[in-house]
């Protein structure tokens, strides 16, 4: 048999999968709004010194003289009582969101994933009861309380508003895979591998993981949104980034004291938080159309 | 049947006993020494010491979380460094306006998310099902802080229909503490314009706690029942001549609310969590502005007492939510 | 004459109840079974849902260890669960399951889940793997192009064959199939029969074949075997077993299968009418199994469970009415 | 003039899916005379549950009937309005389905369940609780339930799939009907249940003078319960005659095929099968839809769709190589 024959007909599938995949996604018209939305955010905040109209503003710039200017066409958003432009920090908040995310995630989805594996496959086995009484004590508590505990003991910076967040996140992600795994164990082609002689590991990885990424990839995306929308609260409450470093919360918590006069100073900076999560959140709702079969 | 009820209760109480290791540990083996960060830098070394040595904290660690579970089982939950006073004395007075808030809030969730849910469904795909999902994606996107920004902007200040702060006008005096919750101690008094004052102050806050669960619970009612709507059952309904809106609202909505009810149950959990920014927004003292109070002030024994009472709610709902599934499923109530 | 294959003695399984109002008692999935398989035969295990015939399947094949009795493959005992069985076993010994749509991992390409096999077992072509796939994928009747295919592109029937193609990957001697084509239409099944039978011809295979349609077995077993209640009711060679049947179930079975011919009817001489359902394999009623829905009951089948007996060579049939 | 419960002409009925509009029914022609029992045979896919659901109006929301007639004791129910599609669902047709475990409502019990049915059906007195009660349990009794009375209180999930399927039959002849439609109704069922519930339906619908229209893939099924047999095949019919007639002589090369795949008690072997397989319903052919698997196909029946032709009495084939 040719090989590159072989090969050209694999890739040729594979574009069909995505071809068809994203035609599912792009279906619902909001799905892809949500994307636009997400990758325009990704850009504000990658690009935020390029981009921004006032890059100098986000660090400790103070010019009174400017201070707390409504909406104009020099600040688009206005500036706050320091006289700094409001949409140059919210593209550099954008950034402290899109990295509270993504390190959040990168944290808590293997380490939840593999224990809810190794939970869900060994199910009745001690270390399957021990892994999920420990999620259950953490998940007795909303998740904003508990990283709020562990953030206010701590020193309130980004990193560790982001570390009290893993710790109240891991078991959401344990509790999901958890959950399909102790279905999925029993499905035949897992006891067909089985019964074959597979390692654990290729049953682990190979046959059951797969089957378990679409709804933890729709509640990968969902989460970016909750997971920023946590990291505003804290920092709402001081218990992230510290001053004069913009985040969304902060700057919703510092205006909130300027309304309603100076109204632009709280309203922008909670109207991108809404954003963010409104965008991760069609974006999670167009995977999930994406991911399911039916048609 | 009575059997498998204890164990899910036991199974609880452990949940609780973990839930107070993990909050001692919080407290008391990461910061380092929790007496110092309590009193601050400043603080003369002597009076740092005698707060170590009554919060135990001279002792082992285990000793120090025996000595700490056995006086919160005597309801001795240690003083607050914050008020100066025993921090049972404060959860009685805070808790209750909590409570109060969450109630009110949760039913108004409950109530409305269903409703919602089963107006979209009937109406899917039209005019109304479109605002219903536009708001519930409003709902599900916006934290309850920004909710309660937007309410303060628009009660407080442009249409003062509502007060935005506080418990009561200053003109109301308190009603007799019975239960503590104002609206019920008003009506007991049978004191209307009190209860009127009362009520009016917890709108506001409530409505902005509970918008994201109750998008949640319209969003999944939706997808249950439109799920179930296809189910041969419910088409065997139909083809026998069963009206539409018996259908609806009695052979298709029962089956659909047991997913509903789990997720209402998680989302009457996180309006504690949300009580903590928002009573702090409305100036409302209950016992989550106390809570958020402790923990920026490192106030470690109140911050525990706190985090324990929320884990106590926590399985009280569970429960609750199961008495609800066992009674709308007969395969969990009967097996 | 040929070797036995396989041979089951006094097999067991009971699944303890962890839950409910039951519990602390047992479902007894088989109580007591015993079988022979010739190589290059095919046993027909037959019996309705709740009769212990997957349970038997899954217990030669490893899913499930024996509660008592021994299972004996090739003279080696394989009474125990497939996670202790030596490796050689599992090569030797395949299995189908029923619905192709669950065994097949939808993530997984058809050559991975071809792979599979021939990986753990050692016995991929290094220089030629592709080949070596494709030659499985003919003997099924499927074409090279579906290597790179996923299961979720392929109809049941072509499902089942790569699942077939999947157990033959190992040179087994002996295959279980577990209702390999009850999920399927009449005109898929008769393609994978013809292609099940052509496969043992070729391959010289052994088949347990479970299945509660008793006209396929007719035209396919060497020797049926008819389960009720986790017990073997009768047992004989295809002829004997459809031209002169001895138990009142097995009688009952045939005039219960509906058919499409007089000539069929003929095969239905008994006219017993079924009645009642299989009772609860938890409260198995005293004395023999079948008291409950058997129109000759008499005394003592509510007293005694009966014995096993061999009324003509290889016809076996355990009731006290012979 | 033969009087004709149910007149379906010409019918189309087409999904509307992701991918486009998928054309399941391809002009189907039925009907079923007053008391007749009459069995619609063919394969998964072929669009037997379609057309009956059609019937009853209760299609999926995503389908459409772009052309065609349903005619139920005369008029036609594709132009009723929800008034006379009252009296078409209480007292004109009822339906049995496939999935014993799906049929039933899960969380509420068989009594709740069969008073709402005999409540809606019309009948003289049916809103009085105590005609309810008293009709269900005659229905009960009638399909040979033991204890009608626990069984009224009784869960679905308490209850094994035969009692399931036999309580839909007693649910759905409770109150007169003049036509029970049965989708598959013992295929989940082991051999001696489907006996048992194939029997008691006969003789229910029978005693109840309704007619009955029985979807089945199982030949055999049909032949033991039903008078006529429609043979259905990727959205239209094929081939319709007298029960006895058809099992003598089939004349359509599809119902020849499916006979020859069937496995026989007699033994001999089965056929090679059927290669290929159901069309596509995206972008049918225009021609007949056997065409591609037809061992006898020739030019025409690529390009024209072939229309019923009368072959013998009541004996009715669509195929060009008997026109």
């Amino acid at each position: 048999m040719n090989n590159k024959q072989e090969k050209v007909v694999t890739k040729r599938d594979k574009y069909e999968n995505i071809k068809q995949s994203w035609y599912k996604f792009s279906l619902n018209k909001m799905s892809v709004v949500g994307l636009v939305v997400v990758c325009l955010v990704a850009i504000l905040g990658v690009f935020e010194p390029i981009i921004a109209p006032f890059p100098t503003h986000v660090g400790a710039y103070v010019n009174f003289k400017e201070a707390s200017i409504p909406p104009n066409t020099t600040y688009w958003m206005g500036t706050d009582v320091f006289g700094r432009d409001i949409m140059s920090r919210i593209f550099y908040a954008f950034r402290g969101a899109l990295t509270m995310g993504i390190g959040v995630l990168v944290v808590v989805v293997p380490l939840g994933g593999i224990l809810g594996l190794i939970a869900g496959y060994w199910k009745g086995n001690w270390i399957s009861t021990l892994i999920m009484r420990v999620t259950d004590v953490f998940l007795a508590l909303p998740p904003l309380i508990l990283a709020l505990a562990v953030s206010a003991i701590l020193r309130p910076t980004l990193l560790n508003s982001m570390m009290a967040i893993c710790v109240s996140w891991w078991p959401w992600y344990t509790r999901l895979i958890y959950g399909m795994t102790t279905t999925l164990r029993n499905e035949l082609y897992v006891k067909s591998a089985e019964l074959l002689g597979a390692s654990k590991g290729h049953i682990l990885f190979r046959e059951i993981l797969p089957n378990c990424l679409g709804p933890l990839f729709t509640k990968m995306t969902l989460d970016m949104g909750w997971v920023i929308l946590t990291g505003a609260s804290l920092s709402f409450v001081g218990l992230g980034e510290q001053p004069p470093i913009p985040s969304l919360g902060t700057m919703v918590s510092d205006g909130a004291k300027f309304l309603p006069a100076q109204w632009w100073i709280a309203i922008f900076p909670a109207l991108a938080i809404m954003v963010i999560v409104l965008g991760f959140n069609l974006m999670g709702d167009g995977i999930k159309d994406m991911l399911s079969s039916e048609e | 049947m009575l059997v498998n009820w204890l164990k899910r209760i036991g199974t609880y109480l452990l949940v609780l006993l973990g839930l107070s290791i993990l909050v001692f540990i919080i407290g008391r083996v990461i910061p380092g020494d929790p007496a110092r960060q309590a009193l601050g830098p400043r603080a003369p070394e002597e009076v740092v010491q005698a707060l170590r040595v009554e919060m135990h904290l001279d002792k082992p660690f285990v000793t120090q979380y025996v000595l700490w579970l056995k006086g919160a089982l005597r309801m001795d939950l240690g003083k607050s460094l914050m008020t100066r006073r025993p921090v049972i004395a404060d959860i009685k007075e805070f808790l209750p306006a909590t409570l109060e808030i969450v109630s009110i809030s949760a039913l108004l969730m409950v109530l409305g998310g269903i409703l919602l849910g089963i107006l979209s469904t009937k109406y899917a795909d039209s005019w109304l099902d479109g605002v219903i999902r536009v708001i519930s994606y409003l709902g599900i996107v916006s934290p309850a802080f920004v909710w309660a920004i937007i309410f303060i902007l628009i009660f407080g200040y442009m249409l003062p229909l509502f007060p935005t702060t506080g418990r009561l006008g200053l003109s109301i005096i308190s009603p007799p503490t019975v239960t503590g919750m104002y609206t019920i101690d008003f009506l007991l008094n049978g004191d209307i314009v009190g209860f009127k004052d009362a009520l009016s102050h917890l709108l506001l806050p409530a409505i902005a706690l509970m918008l994201g669960g109750l998008a949640q619970a319209a969003r999944i009612t939706r997808s249950s029942m439109t799920e179930n709507s296809t189910k041969d059952y419910i088409l065997a309904e139909k083809a026998y001549g069963i009206p539409e809106r018996t259908i609806l609202l009695t052979y298709l909505l029962k089956p659909s609310l047991i997913p509903t009810v789990s997720v209402l149950s998680l989302d009457i959990a996180a309006l504690f969590g949300n009580a903590f920014l928002v009573e702090q927004l409305f100036n409302y003292p209950g016992l989550s502005r106390y809570g958020m109070q402790a923990m920026l002030n490192k106030d470690l024994n109140a911050m525990s007492a706190v985090v324990m009472i929320l884990g106590i709610v926590f399985i009280i709902v569970n429960i609750l939510s199961d008495v609800v599934v066992a009674y709308l499923d007969p395969r969990v109530r009967l097996m | 004459m040929n070797k036995t294959i396989l041979e089951v003695k006094g097999l067991k399984k009971y699944f303890p109840i962890s839950k409910g109002a039951q519990k602390g008692m047992f479902v007894k999935a088989i109580d007591g079974i015993d079988f022979t398989t010739k190589e290059g035969e095919t046993l027909g295990l037959v019996g309705e849902s709740g009769s212990g015939k997957s349970t038997t399947a899954y217990n030669v094949i490893g899913m499930y260890g024996a509660t008592a009795g021994k299972i004996t493959f090739k003279g080696e005992d394989i009474s125990q669960i497939s996670s202790k069985r030596p490796l050689n076993f599992k090569k030797d010994i395949q299995m189908v399951f029923q619905d192709p749509g669950t065994t097949l991992n939808p993530q997984r390409s058809v050559r991975q889940i071809l792979t599979l096999p021939l990986s753990i077992h050692g016995m991929l072509d290094k220089n030629d793997p592709e080949g070596q796939l494709i030659q499985l994928l003919e003997a099924v009747e499927l074409s090279a192009e579906y290597l790179y295919k996923y299961p979720s592109s392929l109809g049941g029937g072509e499902r089942q064959m790569l699942a077939v193609a999947r157990a033959l990957s190992t040179n087994p001697s002996m295959i279980v199939l577990d209702e390999p084509t009850s999920s399927l239409d009449v005109s898929v099944q008769a393609k994978i029969i013809n292609m099940l039978l052509r496969l043992q011809q070729q391959h010289n295979l052994s088949y347990l074949f479970i299945t509660h349609d008793l006209s396929l077995m007719r035209n396919l077993a060497t020797k049926v075997a008819i389960m009720y209640l986790g017990k073997i009711a009768e047992i004989a060679p295809v002829e004997t077993f459809f031209t002169a049947p001895r138990h009142p179930y097995t009688q009952m079975l045939l005039s219960a299968i509906p058919v499409i011919s007089e000539e069929e009817e003929i095969f239905k001489q008994a006219k017993i009418t079924p009645k009642g359902e299989i009772p609860s394999p938890v409260n198995v009623p005293k004395g023999c199994g079948f008291n409950t829905r058997c129109p000759f009951a008499k005394e003592e089948c509510f007293i005694d469970d009966p014995l096993m007996q061999e009324i003509e060579p290889e016809h076996f049939v355990r009731c006290h009415l012979i | 003039m033969k009087d004709k419960i149910v007149d379906i002409r010409d019918l189309h009925v087409w999904y509307r899916t992701f991918a486009g509009q998928v054309k399941v029914l391809n002009g189907v022609n039925l009907n079923v005379i007053r008391g007749e029992k009459v069995g619609i045979v063919g394969e998964t896919g072929c669009g037997k549950t379609t057309t009956v659901k059609s019937i009853l109006k209760i299609l999926a929301k995503q389908a459409s009937i772009p052309k065609g007639e349903i005619f139920f004791n005369g008029t036609d129910v594709l132009k009723k309005n929800k008034n006379e599609l009252k009296q078409l669902h209480g007292s004109g047709a009822s339906m049995i389905f496939q999935d014993p475990t799906m049929s039933l409502n899960p969380v509420f019990t068989i009594g709740s369940q069969m008073f709402a049915v005999i409540k809606y059906s019309g009948q003289p007195g049916a809103e009085k609780k105590s005609v309810q009660q008293a009709l269900a349990i005659k229905a009960l009794k009638e399909t040979s339930m033991p204890d009608p009375e626990r069984i009224l209180q009784s869960y679905p999930f308490q209850l094994s799939g035969g009692m399931r399927q036999r309580i839909s039959i007693a649910m759905s002849l409770a109150t007169p009907r003049d036509l029970v439609i049965a989708d598959e109704p013992t295929t989940n069922l082991d051999v001696t249940i489907q006996d048992q519930v194939l029997k008691m339906l006969k003789q229910r619908v029978e005693d109840k003078g309704s007619s009955l229209i029985l979807i089945t893939h199982s030949l055999g099924v049909a032949r033991e319960t039903t008078d006529r047999i429609y043979v259905m095949y990727a959205g239209s019919m094929v081939e319709t005659a007298f029960t006895n007639e058809l099992f003598k002589k089939q004349l359509h090369p599809y119902t020849q095929a499916l006979m020859d795949c069937i496995p026989r008690l007699s033994g001999g072997g089965v056929s090679e099968g059927i290669p290929g397989r159901i069309p596509n319903y995206l972008n049918p052919s225009a021609g007949c839809r056997f065409a591609p698997r037809c061992p006898k196909a020739f030019e025409r029946c690529q390009t024209e769709k072939p229309e019923y032709v009368d072959v013998g009495t009541e004996h009715q084939v669509a195929c060009f190589l008997y026109s």
